[in-house]
């Protein structure tokens, strides 16, 4: 369960003072699976890091059930990686972390590189692997990690469309395995709409919920025949038309009205 | 490896030949030739010499050099991670880093008497601060991505240390043991200027108040050796610790 | 159940500077206990109350000023001189591989020679004037900012380089852009550690040569048996080098702000 | 720069500096000079304070000092290392009388030494190794009767003997003014008194020039020692002044100033008791292999 | 121009031995825009690096025209940006260095940053910025040095979808207007061919062109008709199913056939 209530962000720095996030209200039911999109630079990243608690925010409440069972995949996969340690080590340590059985950690992170398309490079250095690796060492960290609350800021964004699509089935096949909440951040959306339950849509600074959106797709979806379903090319040009509102500024109103008879 | 040779040793033997020529007739007598100072420098340092003067020495300055490194990797973790704990520590160490060793010396020898022990707090007290400082700032410039991936994952306390906070700031930790390594040397000589009987620093501040002028030289010439000595093992050590560092900065560079 | 409110405010710089102040003066009430309770005689250590007392009288002469003053000179010349020659030949080492392979070696050979094994070289050269005081300065205060710019060179972010390469920069301006601004926060710590090594060394000399300043004031103590004096002074040579670290520290906070170590400790 | 042999002259006054150390021992030089008898041989005198030999020895050796102040045996050493340099005149000397003098050996009030010979196989602080000091303590214990050969000798500055006495770090110390007043004062006793015991009115420094200087410019080295014989002489006679100018160029308190035994300072350097201390110091090995020429190194 | 001949290139670094590139043969025309697709750690960056000489092949051959007139956008975007630096230096920095005329300068930088919607953070450091922002500093930085070839390495993968369209127009008008080579790499099958005069199209591990295509579509594309265009998909198809079988390993020959048929 994930619950955010009234939240604002101000970052200030010397002179400059960015009011990243005005006014935040949604939750995540336990076990959902909701898509966040928004423009680039309307507090997405923000809104993460406060829910994860590595921010404080400037107002409002953050309430999350258990942190210690929250993994989080950054938008900075590069530097999010520890350069000192193997491909396997990075993605071995949160275990450790949590004192999971030897074996059972072995295993858990052989399945995790291969679920990722990693074999083979488990005794490599992340600095040299390419930015798509890199980034599924980052998303293999987080899914070895087995959380029951699973934050992803842009996760494929820097892999091909073909693994993109695997992994995005990866995904939504673990949350049906595990019955993780995820919040799951992409530009992609195709891609949000495939994969949530729920999508929500940021507006632009100053940022606040735009509007929602439930995904009425069947639970069983896979690439070919989801995306070409003519309910999934409404809904995604429902989002469309609301993100290009958001970023042209035009009051939520009447889109929001629109979405919400769709529900 | 004829490189490498030629690299190490090139300019140390231009240098050695320029000194010995332009030093051959100098009647200075502080500045004698070099001639006579090589000359010096094997009678003196016969292998009894090394061991009953080098070996005190070394073994001291090893004490020294370690408790150091641990003392200034400890705190400086500390203190690099907590700025409350830095502002308040800070001024006083910054008193204590700006009073000279030999003035320090008799007041330590209050405390840790006139053994050994206060030869070792002397280098400790005089090389901890190159390793302090830099653990200090490397703590400090942890890459905040970095630390932020870490807490999410619940990594705190020692394996917080442990897997984050020290490798992140090791290659500023390594330029602080490296920094240390000369100053621990220099302050093993300064500390055997107080209550010592035998040791390096001891023996070359007797020859310079005995006038043995060469013999001082080829003093000065074994703690140089002695400091590229040591060095050359540092440098192995550090290529083994910092393996993952140098493979990323040179992954591009190298084409 | 884990829920965050509004940020906690951090420390502020008021705080901070009010932190140091009581760890100071921490450290003034144990020096004053240590004699008080008899754990060390006081004829040896004598309580803060006598050293501030020894200190006032001190600062009463003009002659302790004029020493102060001497002292200083020497070290901030000296300071100088082995920063601007210990960053150029770092920069220059730094930059070009070949003179680092080269120069390694010579480096780690004079760098471990103590300054006071100089001494007799110094006196030859400059007698007790100010110039052998430098050249022992100098030549201490010299290797460490040497050391420190040669690792901070090492830190340049490989893709940060090649963009400036891929931007046809020349040699200078990737100096200037990119190997600078790296290896600044190593040049600071540098700077601050030559800062006080500088003046150990100025006092060391004057203390151990006579060259006029607050070192030749405390052997003049020490030989006088005024075990008091001697303290007071030492507490001066302290409080030197906390002032010298707070120019620092605020030289730090500006030019390094866009750093994460001065970034990172931004309230939020 | 300059070994130029008598300083820059200025209407025939020469500028004179001379390497000193900062104790009691070198009183007459500032009352001397004080007196105006430098002044009146056209000599500009400045005082450069160094802590030892090593800053000092080169000073003079190069021209920076023109003359320096050092005591016997480092002279000797630096005699029998062909130094060029020699003395001018006397220094300070001790004052030959047991419990008078201005340097000795000190205990703690309740040590169980008591007299010189039970110094033997101890552990003794003194300011230089191989020096003064150690030979002329060797010579009070080995005339008491003692076997000198087993003392443990440990280098300290005059300044923490007081302290490592007290605690038992050392169980003796040879100390000078004014660090044997505050032994005493904390209840310390003398148990041997060193000079005395090596030689009478045993000469224990002296002032020294180049032998470059010494070649080059007699007439200011004769100026030089005919002023500083005044000021010896003078210092000698006017004990209360004496008292006084320490009180310009050291920080001792002024009680202990009032109260210090002073040395005896006068003109003539004892050359038998330099020869008592050359022989001292070749028995104790302190010259190595070879014998200090005493016809090379006093005037 | 820019020729690349017979390129090969193996990373080593202690025991492990990567072959990035096994043989790589191509040429883009000087004015041509060409965009780069392939599975994701295939070496398009490592192609990339070796075009813009920050690496020397192992063995083949690069020959640019002029790489003074060389501008690259990089992956690691992130990194790229210099953080010692305001937004406004960092892109007006490269011009300086090329000895640009001081108000000449200040107009470019205005006008890049302007075109890729960061107005009003001039004066920010890159670490103030969300990752699309910085992603798009960069590649202002890159547009405003007008170079002759512009070559650039999945630089929107950071931004939304609608800014996303903008910069995709933006790059093809400066194209139009300043005649440059533009090599652009994405993983974006849709924006290669919305993009491209041609795409090359790579296999995966070991590496060698798997195919080309030439997109025969009207210089005059908009984002809405472009893409609807039936021409397009099929396109679009065409490259999909090529990548599909790169990245199963499928010989590149029955494939290569077809699109070969095509041109
Ligand atoms: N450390 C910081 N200091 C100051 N301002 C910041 C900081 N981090 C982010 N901001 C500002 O906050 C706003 C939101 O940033 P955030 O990174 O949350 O955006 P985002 O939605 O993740 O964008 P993107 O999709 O481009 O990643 C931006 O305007 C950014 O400039
Ligand atoms: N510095 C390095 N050291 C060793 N191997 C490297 C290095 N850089 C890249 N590689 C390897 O070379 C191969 C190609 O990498 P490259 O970055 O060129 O791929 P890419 O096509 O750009 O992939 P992506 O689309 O994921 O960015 C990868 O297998 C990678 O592991
Ligand atoms: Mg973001
Ligand atoms: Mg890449």
């Amino acid at each position: 369960m994930l619950e955010v209530k009234g939240l604002r962000k101000v970052y200030r720095s010397g002179s400059r003072e960015v009011e990243a996030l005005r006014d935040l209200t949604f939750t995540v039911a336990a076990g959902e699976l909701v898509c966040l999109v928004g423009p680039s630079g309307c507090g997405k990243t923000t809104l993460l890091r406060c829910i994860a608690g590595l921010l404080g925010p400037t107002s409002g409440e953050v309430t999350v059930g258990d942190r210690s069972g929250l993994a989080i995949v950054f938008q900075e996969y590069g530097r999010s990686l520890f350069p000192w340690m193997t491909v396997r080590d990075n993605v071995d340590l949160p275990l450790r972390q949590k004192k999971v059985p030897k074996a059972r950690r072995r295993e858990l992170v052989a399945e995790a590189l291969t679920a990722v398309g990693l074999d083979g490079t488990e005794s490599a250095y992340p600095w040299q692997l390419s930015g798509g690796m890199q980034q599924r060492v980052a998303i293999a960290r987080a899914v070895a990690y087995e959380p029951s609350i699973l934050l992803m800021d842009e996760p494929f964004a820097a892999v091909d469309a073909q693994t993109r699509a695997d992994l995005e089935d990866l995904v939504r096949s673990l949350w049906q395995r595990l019955g993780m909440t995820i919040l799951f951040v992409t530009h992609d959306i195709d891609e949000a709409v495939y994969l949530g339950q729920r999508v929500l849509m940021l507006s632009a600074s100053p940022t606040v919920v735009q509007d929602e959106l439930t995904v009425d797709l069947p639970a069983e979806r896979d690439q070919l025949h989801t995306r070409a379903d003519p309910r999934f090319v409404t809904l995604r040009t429902r989002v469309y038309s609301q993100i290009q509102a958001a970023k042209t500024g035009t009051a939520s109103g009447a889109a929001g009205e629109l979405s919400s008879a769709d529900r | 490896m004829i490189k490498r040779l030629l690299l190490v040793l090139g300019l140390p033997v231009v240098l050695f030949v320029t000194w010995y020529a332009a030093s051959a007739n100098s009647e200075n007598f502080y500045a004698p030739p070099l001639r006579q100072i090589l000359a010096a420098f094997v009678d003196t340092w016969t292998p009894e010499r090394l061991r009953a003067d080098v070996l005190p020495s070394l073994a001291r300055l090893g004490a020294g050099y370690l408790l150091a490194a641990l003392i200034g990797i400890a705190a400086g973790v500390a203190i690099g991670a907590n700025p409350r704990l830095r502002a308040a520590a800070e001024p006083v160490l910054e008193f204590f880093r700006a009073v000279p060793p030999p003035v320090l010396v008799p007041v330590i020898m209050l405390f840790a008497g006139i053994g050994n022990g206060m030869k070792v707090i002397v280098i400790v007290s005089g090389c901890v601060w190159p390793v302090l400082l830099n653990t200090v700032e490397g703590v400090r410039a942890t890459d905040g991505v970095l630390a932020d991936t870490a807490r999410a994952y619940g990594l705190t306390g020692a394996a917080r240390l442990r897997h984050l906070l020290l490798p992140s700031a090791s290659p500023q930790i390594i330029a602080g043991l490296r920094q240390a390594l000369s100053i621990a040397i220099i302050l093993m000589v300064i500390s055997e200027m107080f209550a010592a009987s035998n040791g390096l620093g001891f023996t070359i501040v007797q020859f310079q108040r005995s006038f043995a002028i060469p013999e001082m030289w080829s003093g000065i010439i074994l703690l140089g050796l002695l400091g590229f000595g040591l060095s050359e093992l540092f440098r192995l050590a550090e290529r083994h610790a910092l393996a993952w560092y140098h493979g990323l900065r040179d992954a591009q560079r190298r084409s | 159940m884990t829920a965050v409110g509004a940020a906690a405010p951090r420390t502020a710089p008021g705080g901070r500077a009010l932190l140091g102040l009581s760890g100071l003066a921490g450290l003034l009430v144990l020096v004053e206990l240590l004699p008080r309770t008899g754990i060390v005689s006081d004829s040896y250590l004598p309580p803060t109350s006598r050293i501030l007392a020894a200190l006032a009288d001190e600062a009463a002469t003009g002659a302790f000023w004029v020493a102060v003053g001497d002292t200083l000179t020497a070290w901030a010349i000296g300071l100088a001189i082995a920063v601007v020659a210990g960053v150029g030949a770092g920069v220059l080492i730094g930059a070009v591989p070949v003179l680092r392979a080269v120069t390694a070696s010579t480096v780690e050979f004079l760098r471990p020679i103590p300054s006071v094994a100089l001494i007799p070289l110094a006196v030859l050269l400059y007698g007790s004037d100010l110039g052998s005081t430098l050249l022992l300065v100098v030549y201490a205060a010299f290797w460490q900012v040497l050391v420190q710019v040669l690792y901070g060179v090492a830190d340049v972010d490989p893709v940060a380089d090649e963009t400036a390469r891929s931007f046809r920069f020349g040699p200078w301006a990737r100096i200037r852009y990119v190997l600078w601004p790296t290896a600044l926060p190593y040049v600071f710590t540098g700077v601050r550690l030559a800062a006080s090594v500088a003046l150990v060394l100025a006092v060391t000399a004057e203390l151990v040569i006579g060259a006029p300043g607050l070192g030749a004031v405390i052997a003049v103590a020490q030989t006088s048996n005024a075990i008091t004096t001697m303290y007071a002074l030492i507490v001066v040579t302290g409080l030197l080098g906390v002032a010298i670290n707070l120019a620092a520290r605020y030289a730090e906070r500006h030019f390094l702000a866009w750093h994460q170590s001065v970034r990172g400790e931004a309230p939020s | 720069s300059g070994d130029s042999g008598g300083g820059t002259t200025d209407g025939g006054v020469a500028k004179v500096k001379v390497g000193i150390i900062p104790i009691v021992d070198v009183a007459p030089i500032y009352l001397g000079q004080k007196q105006g008898f430098f002044a009146n041989r056209k000599i500009d005198l400045t005082m450069e304070s160094g802590q030892g030999g090593a800053a000092i020895v080169p000073g003079v050796v190069s021209g920076q000092f023109q003359f320096g102040f050092s005591n016997i045996t480092s002279l000797l050493i630096a005699q029998t290392k062909n130094v060029p340099v020699k003395v001018v005149t006397n220094g300070v000397a001790s004052t030959g009388t047991a419990g008078k003098d201005f340097g000795g050996v000190t205990v703690r009030k309740d040590s169980p030494i008591t007299e010189p010979a039970d110094l033997a196989g101890k552990k003794i602080a003194v300011n230089t190794l191989k020096n003064i000091g150690d030979t002329t303590v060797r010579e009070s214990v080995r005339k008491a009767g003692g076997d000198p050969s087993g003392i443990t000798f440990v280098e300290m500055p005059f300044a923490n003997m007081p302290a490592a006495v007290e605690n038992g770090q050392v169980d003796a110390a040879w100390v000078v003014e004014p660090s044997l007043s505050a032994v005493t004062a904390a209840g310390g006793r003398v148990v041997a008194w060193n000079y005395v015991d090596a030689a009478p009115d045993l000469t224990v420094a002296a002032y020294f020039a180049s032998s470059k200087l010494i070649a080059d410019d007699p007439d200011l080295v004769k100026r030089f020692t005919e002023a500083m014989n005044e000021s010896l002489a003078y210092a000698d006679a006017h004990p209360d002044e004496v008292r006084e100018i320490l009180g310009s160029y050291t920080k001792i308190d002024p009680k202990v100033r009032e109260a210090l035994t002073l040395p005896k300072w006068p003109t003539e350097i004892n050359k038998p008791s330099v020869e008592t201390l050359s022989k001292l110091g070749a028995q104790d090995g302190i010259f190595g292999s070879a014998t200090p020429d005493l016809a090379k190194i006093l005037p």
